[in-house]
C-alpha cells in the first residue's frame, strides 16, 4: 500500500487545476446533447486539445501526454472538481481509441487517432440494433463483399447511437459472413456518416436532448482499411471496447466524489430538510462515492499489476451506476417540491437513469458476476 | 364491515374508463406540453366537465353531483390511469367544494370550462395555462383571476405540468380554517389516488412490452430479474389503493384521525409510484429512455406529484411527531 | 365502504377482550417449540378451548362460536394486542381444519375436530421433503395400497415439519401411483404419528429452538379413512390448505399492528436513538402495518363476495413476510449493541426470517405474481 | 500510488488461511457455544499465538512482530472468514499493542494463551471466557483481570459471543487519549475486516449449496432470482474492503482524516455484511434455517459485529457532522 502521490503526479495534478481555473466556462455550457450545444462543446474540446488536455493518456506524438493512469485518474478527479464541460468526444476517446491502440494497425492510428484527439473526427457507437439491445450478438446489420470494388457494402439499422446526429464517423459491428449466427461471423467496421447510403435521424432521451440517433446505412461502400482487428474478429474486437465502456475509463471517480461533494453543498443549504432518513442518504451517498475512488484506484492496480480479476468491471459497473441514481435521487428529496422544476439535479437524475440500462444492463452485469465471479451455473440471461 | 366501492362507485368508475380510453390518449397528454395544443386539452376537459367530474363533491343544491370521497378517489385513480393533463385534483377536489361552500364558485368550473390551479408557494404548477388560482394556506383562502396574475412560465420535467411563478392576491374566500385543512387533506388524497391510476398504467404498458420485446431467444417478461421487480412494483400499488380507500371513507365520516390516513395513504402511494416509474423504466430497457415513447409521460408525472402535496418523507415526519411525541 | 362495526361485532370484541385481560398469563409462556413450554402453552389452549375461545369461527358443535370472518379478525387483533401466547395448535386448526371443512367426510369432520379444538390431537404438516421444498410437486414419499388390510402403507422422509416432535398426527402429501409424475396421482393422507414404523427425529432453528423435526415413515399401515378428499386428489385438496397456509388465515393483522405498536413502545423509551433514517424506519413499519390491515380487511370482503382476486394471497405473503423481517431488523436497530442479547425482539427477528421461505418462499410467490396477476409469461421458478 | 496488499502480507494471509483451514473447523466455532469445550478454543488459540497474531501490532522490542495495521486486517479478514470465535480483534488489535505500549502486556497474551476482552458498557462480549478485561473510555484505559471481576453470562444469539455483566475496577493503564482514540479506531477497524472475511465465507458456503440443490429440475443456483440478489451482496463485500485497506493506510499514516476512514470502513463492512447474511439464508431456503447447518454460526457473528463497535447508523451520523456541520 502507498497511497501517496509522487512529485510528478503532484505536479501533473496542479498544473491540470491551473489550467483549467483558468480555462472552465464560468457559466455552465448548454447540453453537449443538443445541436448549439454540442458545437459549443467543440469549440471546449479544440481549447483542451491546443492545450494537450484532450487525450492526456495518450502518446505525445497523437496529441497526448504519455500520462500514468495515476495521472490521468488525477486529471480526471480535477476535471470533474472543477465542473469543467462534459466530454462530447468521450465514445471516441474513450471506447474508439483503446480498440484502436489494441488491434488497429500502424496506418490507422496514425490516420485516425490525431484527428479524433484534435476533436475534427467525432465518432458514434453503433452496437445497439432494434432487434438486439442486451443481446448483442443478436445484430443482423450485414457486410457484403465488393471484390471488385476493393471493400465491403454495409445495410441494416443501429440505434441509440448516442449524439450520433451530430458525429461524424461511427464504429460498429457487422454480420460479415451471412452463413453465421450469434458472436461468429462478425466485423468491425469503421464507417464515415457521409457515405452514400448513410442516413441520421435524432430522437430525444428522457432529457427532452435530441442526444439519441437511429442510422440507416443502406448499400454502402467502406474500403478494405474500414475493417479494424480482422475479418470475422468483431465480437472478440468489440469486446474489448464494451469492456472498458463497462470499465473504468468511462466513469471516473471524480465524476462521483465531485457530485457527492456538490450534495454535501446542497444539503448544507437545506438544513430544513435535514431530518429524518435525508441526513443518512446524503451521507452514504457521499460514503459510496468514496467507496467507488478506493475501489477504482484497487482496480487501476491491479490492471497495471495484470492482476485484474474477471469480473472487475461488471461489479464497477453495477456500483457506479446505482450509486449515480441514489444520488440524484437524494438530491431531489432535498430540493422537495422544486425538484420537478427543469435543472443540473432534475437533468442529473434522468441521465443517471440511463446508467443501469445502457452499456450492458445491470440485469446481464448481475448475471456476469454471478457466473463469472462467484461461479454459479449458467441460467437465464435477462 | 364492508371494505370495497359500492356497485354506483364502481359503475361511475367503469364509465369514466370508458371515457378516458377515447378522451385521452397520449396525444393528449403530450397536448399539454410546452408548445402544444391547449384545445385538445379543453376539449378533454370539457368532456370531464359533462361527465362531472369537477362536480363530484359539489352539493346539489350548487349545481353539483354531491357525491362523497370514496366516489372522488375512485375517479381520480382513473383519471391517474389516464395521466390527464391539467390541475384535476386542485380544481374537483380541493377549488370546487370549497368555493361552492363560500358561495363563490366561478362560472364554467363545473363543466370544465375553467382550470383552478393551487397556490401555496410561489411556483405553481399547471399555472400556464390555468383559468384561476386558489391561493391557500393554513390561515385561509383567496381565489385570483388569471386576468389579475402575473405569471412566469417555468420549465418542468413533466411539460405537462406547466409551472409558472405566479404573483397577485387574490379576493378573499369565506372559509374557515377547518374547510381549508379539508380542502388541504383532499389535495393530498386525490393526488395520491391519481398516482395510484398512473402507477397501473406503468405496470400495464410495461407488461405489454415485455411480453413482446425478445433477447437471447424468448420474451423479456419471463425472465425473474424482470417479472420479480415489477412484482415487487405490483405489492406496492396493491397496499397503497387500500389506505386510500380507507382515507375518503375517514373524510366521508370526518374521523378525529383523518390528518393520519391521509398521509398514509400519500405515503404509500407516492412510494410505490416512484418505485413503479423506476422498475417499468428498467423493465423497458433503452426504449424506456426517449420521449419518443410514452412511458416518460406518467413517469414523470409520478416523480412530480409524489413530491407534491407532501412528499413521503414529509409526511412521514408529520406522522413521526403524531405518533411518537403527542402521545 | 363501510368501516363500523355493528354492535354484535361490537359486543363480540368486548367479550373477547375482557376475557383475554382475565386470562392471559402476566408473564409471557416460554416458546412453544420448545419442549417444556410446549406442555404449557397446551394448559393455555385447553383454557382457550373451554372458554370457546379455541376456534371462534367453527360451528358451535366442534367447540367454535359461529363467529363471522369480522369477528375474527377482531377476536385476532384483541389476542395479539393482549399478548397472548403463540397458538401451538395453528397448523390444525388454521391449516388442516379448513381443508377438513372443504374436503372431509361428515365422519371424518366428526371424529377430527372437535378433538382438534380441544387440543386433543396436535398436527403437525407433512409437506416438504428433502428433495421437494419450494418444488413441492416433486415428493417422492409413497403409498402402497394393501387390499388385505383395506387401507394404505405409507413409506418415505418428510422434513421441515414446524413442532413435529411434540404433535400426534402428520397430515401430507404421498404418492399413491407409483407410475405418476409431479402434480399427478398423490394422495392426502392424515397419520396419527404413534403408528408403527413412525420415527421422529426433532432439531433446532436458527432461533436454537427445537421447533422443526424430520418424520421418517417405514411401511407405515393407515385405513382408508386416513385419506382425505379421495385418492389420486392430493394435489387439487393439498393447495386448497397451502393457499389458507399463505392466505390470511395464518397471518393475521392485529398480528403485525401489535408489534408494531410494540415497537413505538420501543422508540418512545429510546428516543436517544431516533436520529436520521431510524425515526422514518420506526414509522414506515407502523405505515406497513396499518397498511397490511387495510388490505386484509378489503380481502377478506371481496372472499366474503365472491369477488376475490388471483394471486391476492400471493401479493398478502410478499407483504406480510418482508414487513415483519423489517419491523425486526427495525426494532434491533433501536436497541443498538443490546441487540445481540437473548431477548423477544431478537428472537422474532430470527423467527421473521422463516417468513419470506416457508409457505411458498417468497421467490415463488413473486413469479406467480408475475405470471398469474400481471399476465408475464411463463418464466424460470425459483 | 499502489492500492493493494505487498506481497509480504499477502503471504502472511495465505498463511494463515491454510492455518485457519485446518485449525478453526466450523466444530472449532461450535465448540465456543455455551456447554461447548473450550479445549478446543484454547488450542485454536494456541496455534494462532504460535502464528503471531495477538503479536501483530506489538513492537518487537517488546516481543512482538512489528508489523502494520495494513497487514493487521489481512490476517483479521482471514480470521473472520474462518469465524475464529473469541475476543480475536479485541486482544490482537485493541488491547495487546496499548497494553505493551503502557509496558503492561500480561503474560500469555502473545502466545495466545490470554484471551482480552474490551468493557465499553456494563455487558462485555467473549465476557464468559476471557481470561482478562480492558476498560476503555475516552478518559482512559484500565486492566481487569478475571479473578478481580465479578461476571455475569448473558445468553447471546451467536452463543460464540458468550457475553457478561462485568463488575470490577482494574489497574489503571498509563496511555495518553491520542492511544486510546487509536486503540478504539482498531476495534472498529479490526470488526470491519472481520465482516468481509464473514461475508465471503457466507457467500462461498451458499455458492456450493445453491450449485448443489436442484428444484424444478435445476440448480437453484440458475436462477435469477437466487443469482442477482448474491451478486449484489458481493458488490457490496468488494466495495467495502478497500475501504477498510485504505482505514488501515490512513492508521500506518497517522492522518487527520482517520476517523472519517475508519468509519467508512466499518460503516460499508457492517451494511454488506448483514445484507450478505439476508441474502444467503434466504437462498438457502429451509436449510439456512437450522442450525444444525453451519451458516448461522457466521450470519449470527456478522449480526452481532455489525453492531458492535458502532453499527452503520452510527458512525453515519458522526460522519454527518463531520461532513454537514463542522465545514
Amino acid at each position: 500500500m502507498d497511497l501517496k502521490e509522487t512529485p510528478a503526479e503532484r505536479a501533473f495534478r496542479e498544473e491540470a487545476r491551473g489550467w483549467l481555473a483558468e480555462n472552465v466556462p464560468r457559466d455552465p455550457l448548454p447540453s453537449g446533447d443538443t445541436r448549439e450545444g454540442f458545437t459549443l462543446h467543440l469549440e471546449w474540446e479544440r481549447r483542451l486539445y491546443d492545450a494537450r488536455w484532450a487525450v492526456v493518456s495518450w502518446p505525445e506524438p497523437y496529441g497526448g501526454r504519455g500520462a500514468s493512469v495515476w495521472e490521468w485518474l488525477a486529471f480526471e478527479e480535477e476535471y470533474y472538481r472543477a465542473g469543467a464541460p462534459q466530454r462530447v468526444t468521450q465514445n471516441g476517446i474513450f471506447l474508439l481509441a483503446p480498440t484502436l491502440f489494441a488491434f488497429g494497425t500502424q496506418e490507422q492510428q496514425d490516420r485516425l487517432l490525431p484527428r479524433m484527439a484534435a476533436a475534427e473526427d467525432l465518432w458514434c457507437q453503433g452496437w445497439s440494433e432494434p432487434g438486439a439491445g442486451s443481446d448483442l450478438a443478436a445484430l443482423t446489420s450485414r457486410a457484403e463483399r465488393d471484390e471488385r470494388a476493393g471493400g465491403w457494402r454495409l445495410t441494416g439499422q443501429k440505434t441509440w447511437t448516442t449524439r450520433g446526429a451530430f458525429c461524424t464517423h461511427l464504429f460498429g459491428l457487422f454480420r460479415s459472413d451471412p452463413e453465421s449466427v450469434r458472436h461468429r461471423g462478425l466485423t468491425y467496421f469503421l464507417v464515415p456518416l457521409d457515405a452514400d447510403g448513410v442516413t441520421v435521424r435524432g430522437f430525444a432521451r428522457l432529457d427532452g436532448d435530441e442526444g439519441f440517433a437511429e442510422v440507416y446505412l443502406d448499400d454502402v461502400f467502406v474500403p478494405d482499411d474500414a475493417v479494424l482487428g480482422g475479418v470475422g474478429e468483431g465480437w472478440k474486437v468489440a469486446m474489448a471496447t464494451t469492456g472498458s465502456e463497462r470499465g473504468l475509463t468511462l466513469r471516473s471517480p471524480g465524476r462521483y466524489t465531485a457530485a457527492a461533494d456538490r450534495l454535501l453543498e446542497l444539503a448544507r443549504a437545506h438544513t430544513e430538510r435535514m431530518t429524518g432518513e435525508l441526513r443518512d442518504r446524503v451521507v452514504q451517498a457521499w460514503m459510496d462515492a468514496e467507496a467507488y475512488r478506493l475501489f477504482t484506484l484497487q482496480q487501476v492496480t491491479n490492471t497495471a499489476a495484470g492482476t485484474a480479476r474477471t469480473g472487475e468491471s461488471s461489479l464497477n459497473k453495477l456500483f457506479w451506476s446505482e450509486l449515480d441514481v441514489r444520488l440524484h435521487e437524494t438530491a431531489l428529496e432535498l430540493l422537495g417540491p422544486d425538484a420537478e422544476l427543469d435543472g443540473p439535479w432534475s437533468r442529473g437524475f434522468l441521465f443517471s437513469l440511463a446508467g443501469p440500462i445502457y452499456a450492458g444492463t445491470n440485469e446481464v452485469q448481475r448475471g456476469i458476476v454471478a457466473e463469472r465471479v462467484l461461479g454459479l451455473p449458467r441460467g437465464g440471461r435477462g | 364491515m364492508h371494505f370495497a366501492l359500492s356497485g354506483a362507485a364502481l359503475e361511475l368508475r367503469g364509465g369514466l374508463r370508458d371515457l378516458l380510453a377515447g378522451a385521452c390518449p397520449p396525444s393528449t397528454v403530450r397536448a399539454a406540453w410546452p408548445g402544444g395544443d391547449d384545445g385538445a386539452v379543453q376539449s378533454l376537459w370539457r368532456a370531464l366537465g359533462d361527465f362531472g367530474l369537477p362536480a363530484v363533491l359539489v352539493p346539489e343544491t350548487d349545481g353539483g353531483l354531491g357525491l362523497d370521497d370514496v366516489v372522488t378517489v375512485a375517479a381520480l385513480e382513473e383519471a391517474g390511469r389516464a395521466g390527464v393533463p391539467g390541475p384535476l385534483v386542485e380544481t374537483s377536489a380541493v377549488a370546487a367544494p370549497l368555493l361552492a361552500a363560500a358561495g363563490a364558485l366561478p362560472k364554467g368550473v363545473l363543466d370544465g370550462a375553467v382550470r383552478i390551479a393551487v397556490q401555496r408557494r410561489e411556483v405553481v404548477p399547471y399555472a400556464q395555462r390555468a383559468d384561476a388560482f386558489l391561493q391557500l394556506d393554513e390561515s385561509g383562502a383567496r381565489l385570483l383571476a388569471r386576468a389579475d396574475a402575473d405569471v412566469t412560465a417555468v420549465d418542468t420535467v413533466d411539460g405537462a405540468r406547466a409551472a409558472g411563478r405566479v404573483a397577485g392576491v387574490g379576493a378573499p374566500v369565506d372559509v374557515d380554517p377547518s374547510q381549508v385543512r379539508k380542502a388541504i387533506h383532499r389535495g393530498a388524497l386525490g393526488t395520491a389516488a391519481f398516482l395510484v391510476g398512473l402507477s397501473h398504467r406503468m405496470l400495464a404498458m410495461t407488461v405489454e412490452y415485455v411480453k413482446s420485446r425478445t433477447q437471447f431467444g424468448v420474451p423479456v417478461g419471463s425472465f425473474q430479474a424482470v417479472q420479480h421487480p415489477l412484482a415487487d412494483a405490483l405489492v406496492g400499488v396493491e397496499f397503497a389503493s387500500p389506505a386510500v380507500l380507507r382515507a375518503a371513507q375517514s373524510m366521508v365520516d370526518d374521523e378525529p384521525d383523518t390528518a393520519l390516513h391521509v398521509a398514509l395513504a400519500k405515503t404509500l402511494a407516492s412510494d410505490a409510484a416512484e418505485r413503479t416509474a423506476r422498475t417499468c423504466i428498467q423493465a423497458h430497457g433503452a426504449m424506456g429512455y426517449t420521449v419518443e415513447y410514452d412511458l416518460h409521460l406518467f413517469a414523470k408525472r409520478a416523480w412530480a406529484l409524489a413530491a407534491d402535496w407532501g412528499s413521503a418523507s414529509e409526511h412521514r415526519a408529520d406522522v413521526a411527531r403524531t405518533l411518537l411525541e403527542a402521545r
